[in-house]
């Protein structure tokens, strides 16, 4: 059964839920309601010709410019051989979306990623607790306007450059060449001096 | 549970055979010979020859034709190498580099600045002993910020580039080297008032974290800093594979074996 | 803050809580289990993950998509040629490029060689992991043997970042294919030995048969793949089913795990799978050696990489599994969203309801049997 | 290489072992334990009572009966061959560590410990200074008293075996009447130790190995008891000497081949020591990938080190069991009982024929332990490690019943021996040849082994 037959059914079923097919720039998707998200994937489950027992990935995109977090359902089975993917859009102020780990049991580590890494939070979700981050983490990395904070628990994140320290002590050097005789570059003084930024930096 | 007598006399039976196969190729591995070498101070050669002539060690660099086109770091995905240019202040038509500068505490390896390089001047060489005592000792300075090489001319009827051979500037950098160098003290870091002298240090740290396995989760993510975009734009934009079948793709593996015969994989 | 709360000792109780890790000689890799003990039986045992989540995906949306090959080296670093394959066709798919034979080929045969290496690690720990000291070196000194094969193909024997774009990087060396087809041959004669030193160890199967069993339909529930899912009785291999790259072109066997000691499933049918696979690698290995074609090994790749907005799936069979790659282009430079999808990741979620009512020592059959490596759960 | 540059400055040259430190390690191979085993061997037959007393009466001219020092020079003598029985089990023990890691080294393609002298084998002695070193640790929350004092029961319940368990025809140093049970009794101090140390580390994964410790080496003294009494069956007496005299130096007059049942009891009886003392495939107490150490896991230097000596010597003293009470013990082919005493002559300190003859007997009797010691060794890196219910069904439904049917048939055995003597010579004759032909067997396996893999072949250099 191809994508396009399995999207008609669900159409038949669920009507106006489900949006439709994007065309195929390269994967073909179709959007659902998000209430509706739970039953379209019991539908899919259990229908015996549809029969879509393999939730291969569950992702999260975030989507600014829609002001939506989309969460992605790869869906498969291998009993025919065919696939489709679901996306259900959830608004970025506080995105909710049914879990569908009654469904499939593999979608629980994967919904628990998407809470990790982007924030939505799945009612219904049998332990949804952070995975890869600690417990005590703030904000969720993987939204396009996370800020990352400086350091945790007084661990820096930060690591010295020694590519533009080099380059400061070059310039400070040739800049005190060229001010006095050239002379081999000095022990470094304690005066900060501005260093210009790079120029394929800037 | 229960057991019938067939397995339980099966259990005694097969035990004993699968012993009797287990121990006879344990026992066997004492009449053959051991397949370890002892590095480094007992293989027949030093280890850096005995490795193949496409081994990705410490970067190499012949400023000799080094044409300075900065291909090598734009394409390095995580900064890297670091290039400044300046105009010689004797005749202003030539190009000098004044800093050619590759760390290799950060290099991940990966080959990426040496496929775009025109010349062949940027490759891996077989070296990877360089143990220091400060890591800011293993930013290896290709260019004398003192007096800067100049650029050089590719000519397009050239039938091939005068590289030194592959490894002898990586070999004599580390026989000057000393192991124990004091590292060079770095001037202490600036009032952040001008963002352009803050945001360098920033693009490396995001893309810096899987070099070092003991990223934190806090690094999980780094907010883009601008310089950063700019940095990795110029990735995407150069990283791809040079289409130009110049030397270089072929230099890459090619250069070492005419020069390095015996470094034929021995195993 | 649940797992905080979890790692109180329940006090008064007969019951003792464990820290299974995160450095424990059997999590492989930087894991913790907070296991509930009663003595030598397990309450349950609850995978803790995350101590080496390196945000890889987050790096994919900075760096561009030919700078994030390197990276993906990272993701499973035991097996790194099959997360390289992964991105490569995921960029070519949304390219639209398609990849010259010759490269297809190469891509196959490096990619069988690090399967045969990586199952080797998989099997060896293994027996690691059992009490069996010896197998596991023997295992690692033929990966060595493996990995001089690979470094002398492209220069690096554990982050190989061989694959390009629109092709590979490096053609073959010369002699490279004879060296590659004389180790097969002791390869496929050590296998034998392999077998006799650890595989029917009476002891050994009796640790690991009708253990930690994963029926097929509770392997496919959890979204199990790879070798766990085809040791659990399911026929199914995306080189076979999902074909991609030259794998059309080869004939071999998909092993399936059928209770070759205990029931289908168990520990022993994981673990054996794995020692199928290696052989119908090297087979791999000697056809695609056998019908190289000749050509280029990179197709033309704009200079630019910048794929038209859109998203796309990319499925390959990895050395643990399928790995999935989805990538949302917004058309510039940089992908939107880079999500990989690891066998490991899943295989974490099962443990914590298969775990229940084993015995301590079962826990660690359980998890080297389930293959599972941390960076690659945690990426 | 043709680049000049690219090769270091100086040419090249492998670093090997130099000449002074060959020498100096033959010297240790060869003088460490000939001096530990001549010290036993001349001091042994010394500190026996009545040489003691012929001593005092004939040199000192005392009445050793009314003399009041003569305790004081037994026990003074007897302080002394403590020591170095003590002694002897720790340079046995690092030696045997030394040996088991060459080995191992050899049957994993690796070459093993090989800087430290020739071959590594200065090695152990390295550790013991490195762990003599070491900061004597005590966790924070461990029982401190238990923790410390745990070493010393493990320590005891092996060096106290060593004072049963024979060098030779008349090395040792008190031929007790009951001899092996004195042993069996003795080794239960170990399991107290190692339950001690679990207990006290305050580590959930050296409780675990305590406890499975404690179940292991309790529910292994069974079989192993029912095991030993077929020997003692067979000798009609519980001294090691006894046991050992009852048997001859040829392979067929050994108890092992002497019946069938003793046949089987030996394996029984060296599965369940090797249990008892913890070592694969029983090392489920220590089990690294499970227990990180087992009760091990909180120790540190010294105590360490004690709990280290403990485990490798009980290798010595089960081989050593093993080989006197089933395989001959000191037994010197061709030389009956007698001769020792007839080349005793009537001196006051015997005559050094008598100390030759005992040198032999020594030899055979190190060389049969050596081997068990060996078999040990090549089992630890050959098998796996079995489950701890396992453990248990093993000991109770396979060992204790076939050793209580070796001792039945054992009984029945004797019996039928006195009314026909020569059934025992023919199961001898019988069981010596089967066993030479499974020999054979096995090393026309091992030979057929690396046939197998192509590409490997018999090469002995590199050793």
């Amino acid at each position: 059964m191809t994508t396009n037959e399995i999207h008609e059914r669900l159409r038949a079923k669920f009507g106006e839920d489900v949006g439709p097919l994007s065309e195929p720039k390269v994967d073909p998707f179709c959007v659902v309601k998000a209430e509706r998200i739970a039953e379209v994937a019991r539908f899919l489950k259990d229908t015996p010709e549809l029969q879509l027992d393999f939730c291969e990935d569950v992702a999260g995109v975030d989507q600014p410019k829609k002001n939506v977090i989309e969460v992605v359902y790869h869906l498969f089975s291998y009993q025919h051989r065919h696939g489709i993917v679901l996306k259900v859009e959830a608004d970025r102020a506080n995105p909710v979306v049914p879990t569908v780990e009654t469904v499939w049991k593999a979608a629980n580590w994967m919904e628990r990623e998407v809470y990790d890494l982007l924030g939505v939070v799945f009612p219904g979700h049998s332990d949804l607790r952070r995975v890869l981050l600690p417990d005590d983490w703030q904000g969720h990395p993987l939204r396009k306007d996370w800020t990352e904070q400086g350091g945790y628990h007084g661990i820096s994140n930060e690591r010295e450059n020694p590519l533009v320290e080099l380059r400061r002590l070059d310039e400070k050097a040739r800049a005190e060449a060229a001010a006095l005789a050239p002379k081999p570059p000095p022990a470094p003084a304690a005066a900060p001096v501005p260093a210009p930024a790079p120029e394929n930096k800037a | 549970m229960r057991q019938t007598p067939g397995e339980y006399f099966g259990n005694v039976g097969r035990t004993v055979t699968s012993f009797w196969h287990g121990l006879s190729v344990t026992l066997s591995y004492l009449l053959r010979r051991p397949v370890t070498t002892q590095y480094p101070d007992r293989t027949p050669l030093p280890v850096r020859e005995m490795l193949p002539p496409r081994y990705r060690g410490f970067l190499e660099v012949d400023a000799g034709v080094c044409t300075g086109c900065q291909a090598c770091e734009r394409a390095c995905p995580i900064g890297c190498i670091q290039i400044n240019l300046e105009k010689d202040a004797a005749n202003p038509k030539q190009r000098v580099v004044t800093q050619f500068d590759i760390d290799e505490a950060k290099c991940m390896f990966c080959g990426l600045c040496v496929e775009p390089c025109p010349t062949g001047a940027i490759q891996h060489t077989r070296e990877f002993e360089a143990a220091s005592r400060s890591v800011r000792n293993l930013v290896f300075r290709w260019a004398d910020p003192a007096n800067p090489f100049p650029v050089y001319k590719v000519d397009k009827n050239a039938e091939y580039y005068p590289r030194a051979p592959l490894g002898s500037l990586m070999r004599a950098k580390l026989e000057a080297r000393d192991w124990a160098a004091a590292a060079p003290q770095f001037l202490p870091p600036e009032p952040p008032k001008p963002p352009a002298a803050k945001a360098p240090p920033k693009p490396a740290a995001p893309a810096a974290k899987p070099a070092d396995s003991a990223a934190k989760p806090a690094d999980s993510a780094a907010k883009p800093a601008p310089a950063a975009d700019a940095v990795t734009a110029k990735v995407a934009e150069a990283a791809a594979p040079a289409p130009k079948p110049a030397p270089v793709p072929p230099a890459a593996a090619g250069a070492a074996e005419p020069t390095a015969p015996s470094s034929k994989p021995q195993a | 803050m649940e797992k905080l709360i979890l790692r109180k000792v329940p006090n008064a109780s007969e019951e003792m809580l464990l820290n299974f890790g995160p450095q424990h000689p059997s999590t492989h890799g930087v894991i913790n289990f907070l296991v509930d003990t009663d003595g030598e039986v397990m309450k349950k045992a609850i995978p803790d993950v995350g101590y080496l989540h390196r945000s890889i995906e987050k790096i994919a949306e900075q760096v561009g998509y030919a700078g994030f090959m390197p990276y993906t080296d990272r993701v499973d670093y035991v097996a790194a040629m099959f997360a390289n394959e992964g991105w490569a066709i995921a960029v070519e798919k949304l390219l639209k490029i398609e990849v010259p034979p010759r490269a297809q080929y190469l891509r196959a045969i490096a990619g069988e060689l690090c399967r045969i290496a990586s199952h080797l690690v998989s099997t060896g720990t293994m027996a690691t992991d059992i009490g069996a000291t010896t197998p596991l070196v023997h295992a690692l000194r033929e990966r060595e043997a493996l990995n001089d094969l690979i470094e002398a193909l492209c220069g690096a024997r554990l982050t190989y970042n061989y694959h390009r774009i629109g092709g590979v990087a490096f053609d073959l060396p010369e002699g490279w294919s004879d060296r590659v087809l004389r180790y097969l041959d002791h390869f496929e004669t050590l296998l034998v030995e392999w077998d006799r030193l650890i595989s029917y160890n009476h002891i050994y199967v009796k640790r690991l048969a009708n253990v930690a069993v994963i029926p097929r339909e509770m392997a496919v529930d959890y979204g199990l793949v790879g070798p766990n899912l085809r040791g659990s009785g399911m026929d199914w291999d995306v080189r076979r089913d999902v074909p991609y790259g030259a794998y059309p072109d080869f004939k071999f066997d998909v092993p399936v795990g059928r209770g070759f000691k205990g029931v289908s499933g168990d520990a022993f049918d994981r673990y054996y799978v794995r020692v199928l696979e290696m052989r119908e690698s090297a087979k791999i290995v000697r056809q695609a050696l056998e019908k190289i074609p000749d050509g280029e090994i990179t197709a033309k790749v704009p200079r630019k990489i910048k794929p038209e907005p859109g998203e796309v799936l990319s499925r390959v069979e990895s050395a643990r599994g399928e790995m999935a790659y989805y990538v949302v282009s917004d058309g510039t430079e940089k992908p939107w969203r880079v999500r990989i999808r690891t066998g490991s990741y899943l295989a974490m979620g099962i443990i914590e309801d298969v775990s229940r009512g084993l015995m301590v020592a079962d826990l660690v059959a359980l998890i080297a049997s389930l293959d599972v490596v941390a960076p690659e759960i945690d990426r | 290489m043709n680049t000049p540059a690219s090769v270091s400055p100086t040419p090249y040259a492998p670093k090997y072992t130099p000449k002074w430190l060959v020498g100096l390690t033959l010297a240790a191979a060869i003088g460490i334990p000939g001096a530990i085993l001549g010290a036993i061997l001349l001091l042994t037959p010394i500190v026996q009572p009545a040489t003691l007393d012929a001593i005092t009466r004939e040199w000192l001219g005392q009445d050793p009966a009314t003399w009041y020092w003569r305790p004081w020079l037994g026990a003074g003598m007897l302080a002394l061959v403590a020591f170095v029985l003590v002694n002897f089990g720790a340079i046995f023990s690092g030696m045997c560590v030394w040996y088991e890691r060459r080995v191992a080294g050899r049957m994993q393609s690796r070459i093993g410990p090989n800087r430290q002298g020739l071959g590594g084998f200065l090695v152990w002695i390295a550790d013991a200074v490195k762990m003599l070193l070491k900061e004597d640790l005590v966790p924070a929350d461990a029982d401190a008293l238990v923790f410390r004092s745990a070493p010393y029961f493990v320590l005891l319940g092996f060096a106290l075996t060593l004072v049963v368990t024979p060098f030779g025809q008349s090395l040792i140093v008190a031929d007790l009447n009951v001899g092996i049970m004195y042993i069996t009794s003795i080794t239960a101090l170990v399991v107290v130790g190692v339950l001690l140390s679990g207990w006290a580390s305050n580590s959930k994964w050296a409780l675990f190995g305590g406890m499975r410790s404690a179940a292991q080496v309790i529910s292994y003294e069974i079989p192993a008891g029912i095991a030993i009494f077929v020997p003692v069956l067979m000798a009609g007496t519980l001294s090691m000497q006894g046991i050992a005299a009852a048997q001859g130096g040829l392979p067929w007059e050994w108890f092992i081949f002497r019946n069938p049942a003793a046949f089987i009891a030996f394996f029984i009886l060296f599965t369940a020591q090797l249990a008892e003392s913890n070592r694969t495939p029983f090392d489920l107490p220590e089990a690294e990938s499970e227990l990180v150490a087992g009760y091990l896991s909180e120790f540190s230097g010294f105590r360490f080190a004690l709990l280290m000596l403990a485990e490798y010597g009980n290798i010595w003293v089960l081989s050593v069991i093993g080989s006197i009470l089933f395989l001959g013990g000191w037994q010197i082919p061709f030389v009956g009982n007698e001769v020792y005493a007839n080349l005793r002559g009537t001196g006051v300190l015997p005559s050094a024929a008598w100390f030759g003859l005992q040198a032999v007997s020594m030899a055979v009797l190190v060389v049969k332990a050596a081997f068990l010691s060996n078999v040990i060794v090549w089992l630890r890196w050959t098998l796996p490690r079995i489950r701890v219910d396992q453990m248990m069904a093993l000991s109770w439904k396979y060992l204790v019943p076939a050793a209580f049917g070796c001792f039945v048939v054992t009984l029945l055995w004797e019996i039928a021996a006195v009314e026909a003597p020569a059934i025992s010579t023919i199961t001898g004759y019988v069981l010596t040849a089967g066993a030479l032909l499974l020999l054979v067997l096995f090393v026309r396996q091992i030979f057929r082994n690396i046939a197998a893999v192509q590409g490997d072949k018999l090469d002995l250099s590199n050793w």
